[in-house]
């Protein structure tokens, strides 16, 4: 007979166990995507210190210098200068700050209400559920670029009101995944022991159903990230994203439009830089809901 | 069926008032209207006329009023620079909104149910590679870009087709390319994993087992099922639809609402864009609605649990 | 079952030879049919007796060659029917025989019919395909498949759609889709383990009386040793993919060869038997990754001698078309 | 103490749920899952309720775990209303009666540890923590034939044989009177009923429970019970000691029911079947609910419209039947 003792070796094993199981299973994700991501990540954290020229200094001597592979190109622009002789390498590793940091605050405020709303339309029922149902189908029906459009223009162009009005979009479709999967956590039968057991309704959602949401809602995380970068991206494009000077890759786009006759350079490498951001984040997330929730594949 | 109909189209209006009622209190909240226009035009007499004209003088109850009588005529009020009638303006744009919404919604259809199909039919072959591809590049291109990338190859590099504006069928190419993309990689991923579901079930084994040819098992029995969650989720694809209408339609100078729209806002001329705004809500609502009758029809066992 | 002793003297109809089908996944071969082999005479009922993942499903599937593609694939053996190797012919003569020569019934009748068509597009089906029938007269084959499974007022039915049936209701009619053109062998993959007791009672009975009509043999895919004793002329013990015995039913349950069997046998409750205490097979079922060296039962077997552990027992033939295969038989 | 008093009393439980609605109208049918049951089980002992799918049993499993509220009826525990317990009764209720479910695979949370899992009634009821808590997950394990080494592992490691012992051992974890066991062994394979079977019969015999046994297996119940109640659609119809209903079936549901089991013996054929389908509990049939299947029915009136009364035919064995009378 086993005693208690051996059953905390073994405890603190598994431990360890899913540690290592943690970091080989990151192993396995696919190679590129990861690669680009752990990039983006460093451009996004030390711009400042990668990027070789100072983003928003203007240079006119140098406006609209090719990238380094036409003629007239020059080695310290690689990628070439803007209208105002500014570095678009530079802009483009400056410019991720703005689209990661936005993303990532929206998906912590709007995804974690969403979670919340979710858990506890799924699991009150009724009244409570459709109340907030409601709510999220008239979100959801919402042109989300056009209110952001009025609301950004009348308050003032901001990263806070960026985030204030693209928060409750995301809250919208978290809130309707997370209840549709408490909504089927509940009927298992471990929810039924529970309360034949007693244990309290709080206790019931954070042991029994958030644990059991927490995959979907880390799957869901990732690809919204994708998600809302092109987002974000769209509204800098039409004007109303974060403000100038800062970099953001949208606007860079938007300011590249009236010389694509010329110089095409100015609006094709921040959209690229996009491109391979929201492909590598979406192929990321596609593994993780295919290691973590096979069951998603609509997601 | 019917009294399921009956009871979705009344889910409908509610959805609509939701909308109706939200956009107002936005539009109130977001400040004056005649300040934030008059501020900017400055002069009090027409500051006087915009408050009778929008009934601001009354209190807000009553404004609510005003402004749900007025839908309920389907007016959606006048522009407050030039005083024409919003519904007119916007009678006006539709047409090009939706015309180019129908031209970029047949081009995703057209490529995502065959891609879809073949893709599950044919797993890791090079058209489900393909198929693949396009879903991810579809989804990872910000439509901005993929339209300004476009007329630098083709109407600027090449020029076979106009680079903005509606002049002929021939500038519906690029716009309708932009915004179908988009929407067809959402689908082509969608049918291609609900077809996979499909071709596991028991009854496509069943209908095999009967010796039924591969050709017939995939377009009779699996397709139709398969369609049923895409039906489901067009819906939603709708919003995003939306949403890149108006990014378009700005790249391409597209002489739709969605210009209009930012135009207006631009220019601070928010009833239009607060009509704008009531239009595609209805719309989207209104295409929900058909969706689920059309999700009735096609799949026979919806009829008895709406009832 | 007066009429058994008849059906060990009547031509062979399926010959099945060490068919093995195995699961080729990113984690190992999975073998889940490892070497099968049984007969099906004309007429006779064979039982696939066998706990979940014994292999006894996909030795249907592959049957009738419908395995779940790209992961698994028969590897090896030969499927006779009537002589001929269904296994070496090509897919499109495959299809002649599937839904005319043998039928299948499924064991979830809530799945295995179309849910966006009518009950009676889906039984005209192998009508229209096999029998080459159209119009009105395949209507009437299809109202007589109906009223032959005991549907009540076909004429009304053919419109309706599967979620209008209930459970019982839908199975009958998955037989009448297989039986409608007379085939020679149906074969039900636990048909009744999805329904209520009396409904299962009519289910089998009306299975019983067709296969006396028609001389349609069967072979009963089922978990449930009660079933099998009532339906079957012999009966096919599975263990983790193989064969380990195979013997007229009167015999297998008088006087079990296999270790296997007979603790299946005793560890049944049955009624009127008033056992005290069940016998009790310890352990688990094998892994079919890697399923033990030798009997494969060893491990859970109370006569587990040291050569079981180390080679599997060849088939000890015991007359008739009966065979086992255990060392203790060997002796 | 007087004469041992029923451990459990259920008196004429109904259940009614409303039918599927819509936002237009609250629906007017009723599902009447549970129309007027009532059984005692004694102390020690198995009571069975047996029947076919919709018959209620179920229903009447989720009333006596509180997981529903009965529309009429009452159900007692040692004497007191369970719907009508002050706060620390009905904690004492939650700890003196535990379940054990159908589905293996259902009933353990997949992203809990095995010793989380069976700690957890300790954890809420006794507020046990620490080496305690480990002392008895250990024990309980051990209980039910599992290494107590595997408390750290997760469900999904585990057969399902060997997740039902789990969900037996958090059962017992508070040492209760009652277990509902709600059709425990039927998603099992047939080689793992029998370990599963004998635990529990272990279990009775060791700690002196008390089993309400939900199941469709008329073989099972034999084995398993004392007392068998047989329920056809939210009715009870025949009530008896164990070797009563198998040898002395009065009704004729039961003994269509008895007859339609196939036995494992070739010589014993199977005995008539009834037709029909189980009716629906939307919209039972009048009078007795069995009378479209019966086949003693022979058109009368009575049948059709009278709701049969309990008859007691013989001492401790009860029926529902106008065709049958003491």
């Amino acid at each position: 007979m086993a005693s208690a003792s051996s059953t905390q070796i073994v405890m603190t094993n598994v431990w360890k166990l899913r540690l290592i199981s943690m970091v080989s299973g990151l192993k396995r994700a696919p190679k590129i995507p990861t690669v680009i991501l752990g990039i983006l990540l460093a451009f996004g954290l030390f711009g400042q210190w990668l990027a070789p020229h100072d983003p928003i200094s203007i240079d006119l001597a140098k406006s609209f210098t090719p990238p380094v592979w036409h003629e007239g190109g020059s080695a310290s622009n690689i990628l070439g200068t803007d209208k105002l002789g500014r570095d678009i390498l530079s802009r483009v590793i400056i410019g991720s700050r703005v689209s990661l940091a936005l993303s990532l605050t929206i998906i912590a405020l709007g995804g974690g209400a969403g979670v919340i709303l979710g858990l506890i339309s799924g699991y009150s029922g009724r009244k409570v559920d459709s109340l907030i149902q409601r709510g999220v189908e008239v979100i959801l029906a919402m042109p989300t670029i056009l209110v952001a459009l009025v609301f950004v223009f009348t308050v003032g162009r901001s990263f806070e009101s960026v985030m204030f009005i693209l928060s409750p979009f995301l809250a919208a479709r978290f809130t309707r995944i997370v209840r549709g999967e408490t909504l089927s956590i509940r009927e298992r039968d471990f929810v039924a022991v529970a309360k034949v057991i007693g244990t309290p309704s709080w206790m019931i959602l954070l042991r029994h159903i958030l644990p059991n949401v927490f995959n979907t809602v880390i799957v869901l995380a990732t690809l919204e990230v994708g998600h809302l970068i092109l987002l974000e991206a769209s509204l800098s494009f039409l004007g109303v994203g974060v403000p100038p000077p800062h970099p953001a890759w949208g606007l860079m786009v938007a300011g590249g439009r009236e010389f694509i006759s010329s110089a095409y350079w100015i609006a094709l490498f921040p959209g690229l830089a996009i491109l391979f951001a929201v492909l590598s984040i979406n192929l990321f997330g596609d593994w993780l809901r295919d290691t973590l929730d096979p069951r998603r594949r609509q997601l | 069926m019917l009294s399921y109909i009956g009871l979705r189209i009344l889910q409908a209006l509610l959805g609509l008032w939701f909308i109706a009622t939200l956009v107002f209190i936005l539009s109130r909240s977001i400040g004056d209207p005649a300040e934030i226009f008059t501020a900017r035009h400055g002069h009090v007499h027409a500051r006087e006329m915009m408050e009778e004209r929008l009934g601001l003088d009354k209190p807000l109850y009553h404004q609510y009023g005003i402004y749900v009588g007025q839908l309920l005529r389907g007016d959606l009020g006048k522009s407050v620079r030039n005083g024409i009638p919003i519904t007119k303006i916007l009678m006006e744009r539709l047409p090009a909104t939706f015309t180019l919404g129908l031209f970029a919604l047949g081009f995703a259809i057209a490529f995502s149910i065959p891609l879809g199909v073949l893709g599950a039919v044919y797993r890791d072959s090079p058209i489900d590679w393909f198929a693949k591809v396009m879903a991810f590049l579809g989804q990872a291109m910000p439509p901005f870009w993929l339209g300004i990338m476009l007329i630098i190859l083709f109407a600027v590099v090449w020029d076979i087709v106009p680079p903005a504006g509606k002049t002929g069928w021939t500038s519906y190419i690029l716009p309708g390319f932009t915004l179908g993309w988009g929407v067809m990689a959402g689908m082509v991923r969608l049918v291609r994993s609900s077809m996979l579901d499909v071709l596991d079930s028991d009854y496509v084994t069943m209908a095999r087992a009967k010796g039924v040819g591969e050709i017939v098992v995939v377009s009779k029995h699996a397709l139709r099922n398969a369609l049923i969650p895409v039906i489901t989720y067009s819906g939603l694809v709708l919003g995003a639809f939306m949403n890149g209408s108006v990014v378009v339609e700005q790249v391409f100078a597209w002489p739709g609402i969605g210009t209009v729209a930012v135009q207006s806002v631009v220019s601070r001329d928010f009833p239009i864009v607060q009509g704008v705004v009531i239009v595609f809500g209805a719309f989207f609502i209104f295409i929900n609605l058909f969706v689920d009758i059309l999700y009735a029809v096609i799949d026979p066992r919806i009829k008895y649990t709406g009832q | 079952m007066t009429e058994m002793s008849t059906t060990k003297d009547r031509p062979i109809l399926l010959d099945v030879k060490d068919l093995k089908t195995y699961f080729f996944q990113r984690r190992g071969v999975l073998k889940a049919v490892d070497g099968v082999n049984f007969t099906v005479r004309a007429g006779e009922s064979v039982g696939l007796v066998g706990e979940s993942g014994s292999g006894k499903s996909m030795t249907c599937l592959s049957i009738m060659r419908l395995v779940p593609k790209p992961a698994a694939r028969i590897v090896e053996g030969q499927i006779l029917f009537n002589g001929q190797d269904l296994l070496s012919i090509d897919e499109s003569d495959m299809r002649e025989y599937r839904g005319s020569k043998i039928a299948m019934v499924m064991q979830d009748p809530q799945t295995s019919m179309n849910p966006v068509f009518t009950v009676g597009n889906q039984v005209e089906e192998p009508i229209k395909l096999h029998l080459k029938e159209r119009g009105a007269q395949a209507m009437q084959r299809v109202l007589d498949a109906l009223r032959a499974v005991r549907i009540p007022s076909p004429e009304d039915r053919v419109k309706q759609y599967p979620h209008q049936f209930s459970g019982g209701m839908r199975q009958r009619v998955v037989a009448a889709m297989g039986l409608a053109t007379s085939p020679e062998l149906l074969v039900a993959d636990e048909p009744t383990t999805s329904l209520d007791v009396t409904i299962q009672a009519q289910f089998l009975g009306l299975i019983r009386d067709i296969q006396k009509e028609h001389g349609t043999s069967v072979i009963w895919v089922t978990h449930d040793l009660g079933i099998v004793a009532q339906m079957c002329d012999r009966v096919n013990v599975m263990y983790a993919g193989r064969i380990v015995e195979s013997a007229e039913v009167q015999k297998i349950y008088k006087d079990p060869q296999h270790p296997y069997t007979k603790a299946l046998l005793d560890s049944v409750p049955v009624m009127g038997a008033r056992r005290p205490r069940l016998y009790q097979i310890d352990g688990q079922p094998p892994d079919l990754r890697s399923i033990p060296t030798g009997c494969s039962f060893w491990p859970r077997c109370p006569a587990a001698m040291d050569i079981c552990k180390t080679e599997y027992p060849p088939a000890t033939h015991l007359g008739g078309d009966d065979f086992v295969h255990c060392w203790l038989a060997e002796k | 103490m007087a004469v041992s008093e029923p451990l459990l009393e259920v008196e004429g439980l109904v259940k009614h749920f409303p039918g599927p609605s819509n936002l237009l109208q609250q629906s007017s049918v009723l599902v009447k899952a549970v129309d007027g049951v009532s059984f005692t089980v004694d102390e020690g002992t198995t009571f069975a309720l047996v029947g076919e799918s919709g018959c209620g049993k179920t229903t009447v499993a989720k009333n006596v775990l509180l997981l529903e509220r009965p529309t009429a009826g009452v159900i007692k525990f040692r004497g007191k209303d369970i719907n009508r317990l002050n706060r620390r009764d009905l904690k004492e209720y939650k700890h003196t009666v535990q379940a054990v479910f159908q589905d293996p695979y259902s009933s353990l949370n997949p992203r809990m540890q095995v010793k989380d899992i069976i700690g957890e009634p300790l954890r809420v009821h006794e507020g046990m923590r620490g080496r305690r808590l480990q002392t008895r997950v250990a024990e309980l394990l051990d209980n039910v034939g599992l290494n107590p080494v595997t408390g750290s592992f997760f469900p999904h490691q585990f057969s399902g044989g060997q997740r039902q012992r789990i969900a037996i051992a958090r059962a017992l974890a508070l040492q209760p009177k009652l277990i509902v066991l709600d059709e425990p062994v039927s998603g099992l394979d047939v080689s793992i009923r029998a370990q599963i079977l004998n635990l529990l019969v272990d279990l009775q015999e060791e700690f002196g429970l008390s089993y309400l046994l939900i199941s469709h297996d008329l073989a099972i119940v034999e084995h398993m019970s004392h007392r068998v109640g047989v329920m056809y659609v939210g009715k009870m119809v025949e009530l008896s000691e164990k070797e009563d209903m198998y040898s002395d079936a009065v009704h004729p549901y039961t003994k269509a029911l008895l007859a339609s089991v196939p036995r494992p013996n070739p010589d014993i054929a199977m005995g008539l079947t009834i037709s029909g389908e189980v009716a629906s509990p939307i919209n039972p049939p009048t009078g007795c609910r069995f009378h479209p299947r019966c086949p003693i029915y022979q058109d009368s009136p009575e049948c059709r419209d009278v709701q049969p009364e309990w008859d007691q035919v013989a001492p401790l064995h009860w029926s529902a039947c106008h065709k049958v009378k003491p």
